[in-house]
């Protein structure tokens, strides 16, 4: 069934950007999977890793800054049969985009959620995002968070998400099997990746994660919860990477099998009979 | 033809009351025309309908009275000025109410006798029927379509005490009224949509737009449309223009502050060029103003709502039967042109509920595909290929083999982001040709009255019914009045209005709000200026009565 | 006069090149334009800065280039058209530029030997000063002001040795600039805000306006100006709204998306009659549109942003000297009335920098305080108390006994929720009111040109340097050319616009926007019709030339 | 110093309606404290809940629907004298609202949130809230959630919330007790007060709450933080009422002691010469 390959085009990032790294490794997973570029859908909102969604070939949906979330769960519920991946930023993601993260989690439908986490907003040159590191008080930086910083991957969890994961731009292969098991995992799926900016982001660089980066134990178990709420809390010196949680729930569409069944939304029949007796109803 | 009022406290059961005695009514061989006026509180207060109801179709409501149901004495004390001289109070026995026309009854005592003080209200339609000489033959039938089972039978005896406790002083001739329906407006935007084939419906909860999402949420399974309350407005849009992309055509709804926070998507779909219905019901404004009334002051915000420039339509329903079937158009629009479409509903048409001639679903234009178009010679997409038109082809994500692409920043053919400037002038022309196409099926004013007037009235939207009415009053005695009344709002069409404009000694807009935005957009469009303005912004829907009225004020003034 | 442009790709340090440059220039007695053209990316690409310089105040840029200095030949190529045939093109040796205008140095082998390829840009900046017959007399002090310390030694070095490298081709009388500031319009608008007495400024960061956030976040502290970035443009204005609401001049600023976000909150302001100011740093929409890029078509948007009606003033800054005034004038307006003041800017006179006469913060009209007003006979506070200009009591929540209470919902003289039709028709009629009053503070859009005018150009906003040089210009050859530049543009002030209306041939707007808003403005207000436009709308600004050869084609048309 | 007392006016809620005992409750609370009422600002949004600031006698700000947060920090930075107490319902805070929830929690100014918590939308007529609890997909009730329901201690919690607890509108004592303890914390504090609403939410009634509702024990320790988000995950056959979190924090104000000391905002001068000095540094 698989027709093409999936190819990147030129980009428009920094040299040494992280985004590089994802955006590759991305065609690659995509790549050995059975589905066709034109069953893939990107969508993204706006900001330097939303851009990514643009040098894939697969159907692209580049959306409105901090609201992908939404227009991404509405293309699943509409066609079952599309892969919906979401490509996009911290900004986006946690910030504007906050109120749709907590919501969607919710809804757990079937999506993927990648966050190139650089902890800055990029494409806007440089400002805290809700993910930037504390500020130092004694010595200010300029994009640290005065406030407390967010932790996307605890906040996940503690909402309800079935999938949440973390990994890091310059591990290939961690990130590779990490999204692959976050396409595969039936539900909305969050992996937050560490993503060093190198023009704006001079603390957390790329030597700063790879130092601290450190994959979760073999033994380690994700499907509890409190403990993956413990590790979540970890990052600082050592960052876990993995998948902090992930447990087995009902879907969006599992839950309403009174109208997602084999056939998706979109290849339904609309049938004016039953409207003009539904009008008749009126009588 | 007759007008009644029920009135009382929220948590008093009024519109329950109401509806049943709708549903009675129209089986009796009655029109009807009921409004709903209630205030943003769940109990106490105080609400009230208005049913109006006779043998010929209804189109407005009045305000003199021909019978009042009073719960309580706020009901008397704010509406016994409307009532005619030979009108009736319909009241407990209890109430302090001092009025030759106060019909007092032992209403309470009866439901309190039957085992259940809240029955008094079926005590009370038994003895409004009864008053208008109806009889009981379709109460059973009623109560047992729209009651719990075990609430029939104690309603049907409080029906029967009640009717048997007065006698009738009016009378009606019936008329046929098997063949028409019985609904509200937000009712007939939903079968609009579904007979248009919507399959996506997302909203937040908004009054007077709730309904809407109600009406989905409980037909969505059975007919194929799913139902989603979102988070909040900016999430309803963003879905209903993702699933739009994906191919199903999608609606949202909602009202003035929602629509606010829907602004910016509003300008995503139009420079990606997404086909999207969303409804704005409207009710005073500004910001949360007056939740449950009802006002016409979205117009000139909704016409130019976000930042920059893009083509849209946006259509004012006038009546119950406009609602069903320009819904089904806008479905239509929206897919031809792939722009957004804003229907401009109100809370009077929303909530109001009357009688109009069965929807006809197999009448509907159902909206044209446009076509997905070929892959180019280096296999690429062209989802936003540059016509003459102004259209572009639009394929399917996972239905052909093309890669769609759509973006919110300036793109090119392929919908990938550019920052060249004869690209970004290429598909600004392109984006605005279509309003060009668009404003050829346009549909002028309807004009109701006197073909050589001397005076025209201009409205729009859903003071449709009371303008006509009053022209059709005034012409009684004047034969010099003549109507526009705009569905088609924007773009304006203006070759009626421009005909009539050079004909007539005046023109009068009508509208419910305070700065006369019809007005001003004829200024604007056809560079009209009205004459006089009668305006309403009260919450409450400007009446025939307020139309005839206002006429009487500006002719003293001459 | 002379103008140069410098480009290379986004990283390649052609801003800060820029900004050096154009303080020595300053320094040695030049008047500056500067315009900067970037594209929504950090590296790569192709961005340049072009800078007008003279002896002489300068009002715009213009399109003909004396001197193009090219990193890369991309900027050759997209700029060689613009340059006169003595221009040059200042480039390293290595670019293969064939061109009789290039002048190629080693200026990446100096920098290379200097230690840091860098330096490659103070090797330009040295060779430019010398080409225009500069010293670089003010090059150590304008090095050490804006450059880490450990980098001024060997720029300056750079700066010498690139003097060195060629010879002088032109020359300038110097002015006197010391009595000049030379600024960017978001830090004029800063400025005059501080001269207001701001105190707090709330945004989320969004190009162009994101350097206003940048400039409270640096001098906020020493300033007594709160600064906050928020999590989104709807807590940005909320939070504007709140502290406003608490007694300090508050300001949020953003661009079209994110002010589409904020109309929901403006609606609140016009209900709860909050005194706010709001920025709109325009840029190409619709939606995301071309964030780095520069357009004036949110006029119509803003002016009928959110549901409802409610008074509302706008004003289109048009020039850097305006930005100071007109925002400090915003904060005594919107205190005033107790309106929002929506400042419409946009990205290029954002991001523009030039020399302009020393800003007087004693010349700021401070805002006046409402009267907190006194407690009613029962102690109660009536924040909407009921007054014949519509401009209530204003006290400050803790400051005095009141208790001061507002609402987003309709409510009654103390701010309480209501429902009666009575007290929501005054309340909309008080509100109202204060619009007729501002419309009596309006100021008339500033006339330019030949007071006989038979042809009259009408534009707004940022748009007003260019029109005055082209009309300069066109009545030099024939002095027939007249132009009204509006900065009050909503209520739109007409009593001049009918003035010259009535005695001139034609009126030609001329607007950076695809649809003409302005005229569709004086449509609507003034019931006239322009009879040409000159738009644009690639994103670029209209520049002198553009609107030379505007007015050229339309004449080719007569 | 104090002048006059915090009274109540006629409320617009539904006989038997939670809300009321939440309004006696606090307005006891109040006029037990020192502050008058004209240094008192109540803050909320739109909804049943959120009219309760129209009812008692202090400064009032009812603003728009979901957007009280972002409203009540700034007052209370524009003028630290203020006390700032936001009344509101769980569809304005953590629906509508959810991003300012998350956000102004990570601020940490020193407000005080009550969230009258009915699980439901009430003055829409009984929509499902984010804290409805989950539909039972066998036997479907109207207002219950499809997806997951929303536990805004817990989420509170992970996001940084430095005062978290619940109460019970049943229990005035209790009530009464947590809510001072709020409004004396210093920094932002949470209180989510279960609230029966009798027109729309046939199933967490008073009955059913009140047989819930546990008050942690004596020996409970609020300030382990893993222990309290495991505390947070109760809510089921008991449903554990207090202060399930606290600890001392930095707030906004104390970590910019540049701009906030003990003259507020709104009494600091305006120097015209300091503007014109600046000014001229763009010679
Ligand atoms: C409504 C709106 N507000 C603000 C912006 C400006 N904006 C564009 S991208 C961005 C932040 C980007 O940060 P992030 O999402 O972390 O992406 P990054 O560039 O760091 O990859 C902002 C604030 C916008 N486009 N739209
Ligand atoms: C922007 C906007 N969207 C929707 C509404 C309608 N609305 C008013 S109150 C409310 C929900 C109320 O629920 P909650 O906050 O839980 O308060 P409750 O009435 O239950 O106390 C909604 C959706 C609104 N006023 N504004
Ligand atoms: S600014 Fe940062 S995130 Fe953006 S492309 Fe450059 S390095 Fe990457
Ligand atoms: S609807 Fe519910 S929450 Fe609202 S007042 Fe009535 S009982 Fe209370
Ligand atoms: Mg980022
Ligand atoms: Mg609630």
């Amino acid at each position: 069934m698989k027709k093409t390959a999936f190819t990147t085009s030129e980009t428009a990032w920094c040299p040494g950007c992280g985004n590089y790294s994802i955006l590759e490794t991305l065609t690659g997973v995509l790549n050995q999977m059975e589905t066709p570029p034109h069953q893939v859908v990107l969508v993204g909102g706006i900001g330097q890793a939303a851009k990514a969604n643009q040098y894939i070939s697969a159907n692209g949906f580049s959306g409105l800054h901090g609201r992908s979330l939404p227009a991404a769960v509405a293309i699943k519920i509409a066609n079952d049969d599309l892969t919906v991946i979401v490509n996009t930023g911290d900004g986006d993601s946690y910030g504007e985009g906050g109120n749709h993260f907590l919501h969607n989690i919710r809804r757990n439908v079937d999506i993927t959620h990648f966050v190139h986490d650089n902890q800055i907003y990029g494409l806007t040159k440089g400002q805290p995002s809700p993910t930037s590191d504390p500020c130092d008080l004694s010595h200010k930086i300029n994009a640290c968070n005065m406030g407390a910083t967010f932790n996307p991957l605890l906040i996940a969890i503690a909402v309800g998400a079935t999938f949440v994961a973390r990994s890091f731009s310059g591990d290939k292969e961690h990130l590779a099997e990490i999204m692959q098991a976050a396409i595969k995992h039936p539900g909305y799926a969050l992996v937050d990746i560490l993503q060093p900016c190198v023009s704006f982001n001079k603390k957390n660089t790329f030597a700063y994660y790879k130092q601290r980066v450190k994959p979760l134990d073999p033994t380690y178990d994700a499907t509890n919860k409190l403990a993956a709420m413990e590790k979540a809390m970890e990052f600082g010196d050592t960052i876990p990477i993995g998948i902090l949680y992930q447990e087995q729930a009902l879907t969006y569409k599992e839950k309403r099998p009174e109208l997602f069944d084999a056939v998706p939304l979109i290849d339904k029949l609309v049938n004016l009979e039953d409207v003009q007796a539904l009008i008749h109803r009126y009588i | 033809m007759y007008n009644i009022l029920l009135g009382g406290a929220a948590g008093d059961g009024i519109e329950t009351m109401s509806a049943l005695l709708e549903k009675m009514l129209k089986q009796s061989g009655c029109h009807l025309f009921t409004i709903r006026d209630f205030m943003s509180r769940v109990r106490g207060g105080h609400n009230f309908t208005q049913i109006r109801f006779g043998n010929t179709l209804l189109h407005a409501h009045r305000d003199s009275l021909d019978g009042i149901f009073a719960i309580d004495e706020t009901t008397y004390r704010e509406h016994q000025s409307q009532l005619s001289d030979d009108g009736f109070i319909l009241c407990d026995e209890s109430l302090s109410i001092d009025d030759h026309r106060a019909l007092k009854l032992p209403l309470k005592a009866v439901a309190k006798e039957l085992g259940n003080p809240k029955v008094i209200s079926s005590v009370a339609i038994g003895a409004l029927l009864k008053i208008f000489d109806f009889s009981l033959e379709y109460a059973a039938d009623t109560l047992k379509n729209n009651l719990r089972a075990d609430l029939v039978e104690i309603n049907l005896s409080a029906l029967h005490r009640g009717f048997d406790l007065t006698k009738p002083r009016f009378g009606l001739k019936s008329a046929l009224t098997s063949d028409y329906l019985l609904l509200s407006g937000n009712t007939a935007i939903g079968l609009g949509a579904l007979a248009a084939g919507i399959k996506f419906y997302s909203a937040y909860p908004m009054s007077p737009s709730t309904t809407l999402l109600d009406f989905f949420s409980t037909h969505g399974d059975k007919m194929n449309v799913a139902a989603e309350q979102a988070e909040d407005e900016i999430a309803a849009i963003n879905m209903a223009i993702g699933a739009s992309y994906a191919g199903v055509p999608a609606m949202t709804g909602t009202s003035g502050g929602g629509f606010s926070l829907m602004v910016e998507a509003l300008g995503f779909t139009g420079i990606a060029e997404i086909p999207l219905v969303v409804v704005d019901v409207q009710r005073p404004g500004p910001a949360t103003g007056f939740p449950t009334r009802t006002e016409q002051s979205d117009l000139k915000f909704v016409i130019s709502a976000s930042q920059g420039e893009f083509p849209r339509m946006v259509i004012a329903v006038k009546d119950h039967t406009d609602c069903f079937y320009q819904t089904a158009r806008s479905f239509a629009l929206a897919n031809k042109y792939q722009i957004p479409v804003i229907l401009l509903s109100d809370q009077y048409l929303a909530d109001s509920t009357t009688t109009i001639p069965i929807l006809d679903a197999s009448k509907i234009i159902s909206a044209p595909t446009t076509a997905a178009g070929d892959l180019d010679e280096n296999d690429r997409y062209r989802r936003y290929a540059l016509t003459k038109s102004g259209i572009s082809p639009l394929a399917i994500p996972g239905k052909t083999e093309a890669l769609v692409r759509i973006d919110s920043d300036e793109h090119d053919e392929y919908g990938q982001i550019t920052e060249s400037a004869d690209i970004r002038n290429k598909m600004v022309e392109k984006r605005m040709a279509k309003l060009e196409l668009l404003k050829e099926e346009l549909i002028e004013p309807e004009f109701w009255g006197a073909h050589q007037c001397q005076s025209l009235l201009v409205g729009f939207g859903s003071t449709s019914g009371a303008i006509k009415e009053a022209v059709d009053l005034l012409n009684a005695k004047e034969n010099h009045y003549g109507a526009l009344i705009f569905g088609d709002i924007y773009p304006l069409p203006t070759k009626r209005l421009k005909h009539f404009a050079s004909q007539v000694v005046e023109i009068i807009n009508i509208e419910q709000n305070a700065t006369g935005q019809l007005a001003s957009l004829i200024r604007e469009e056809a560079l009209l200026c009205c004459n006089h303005s009668i305006l309403k912004y009260d919450g409450r829907q400007l009446s025939v009565d307020d139309i005839l009225t206002g006429i009487k004020n500006l002719k003293g003034g001459f």
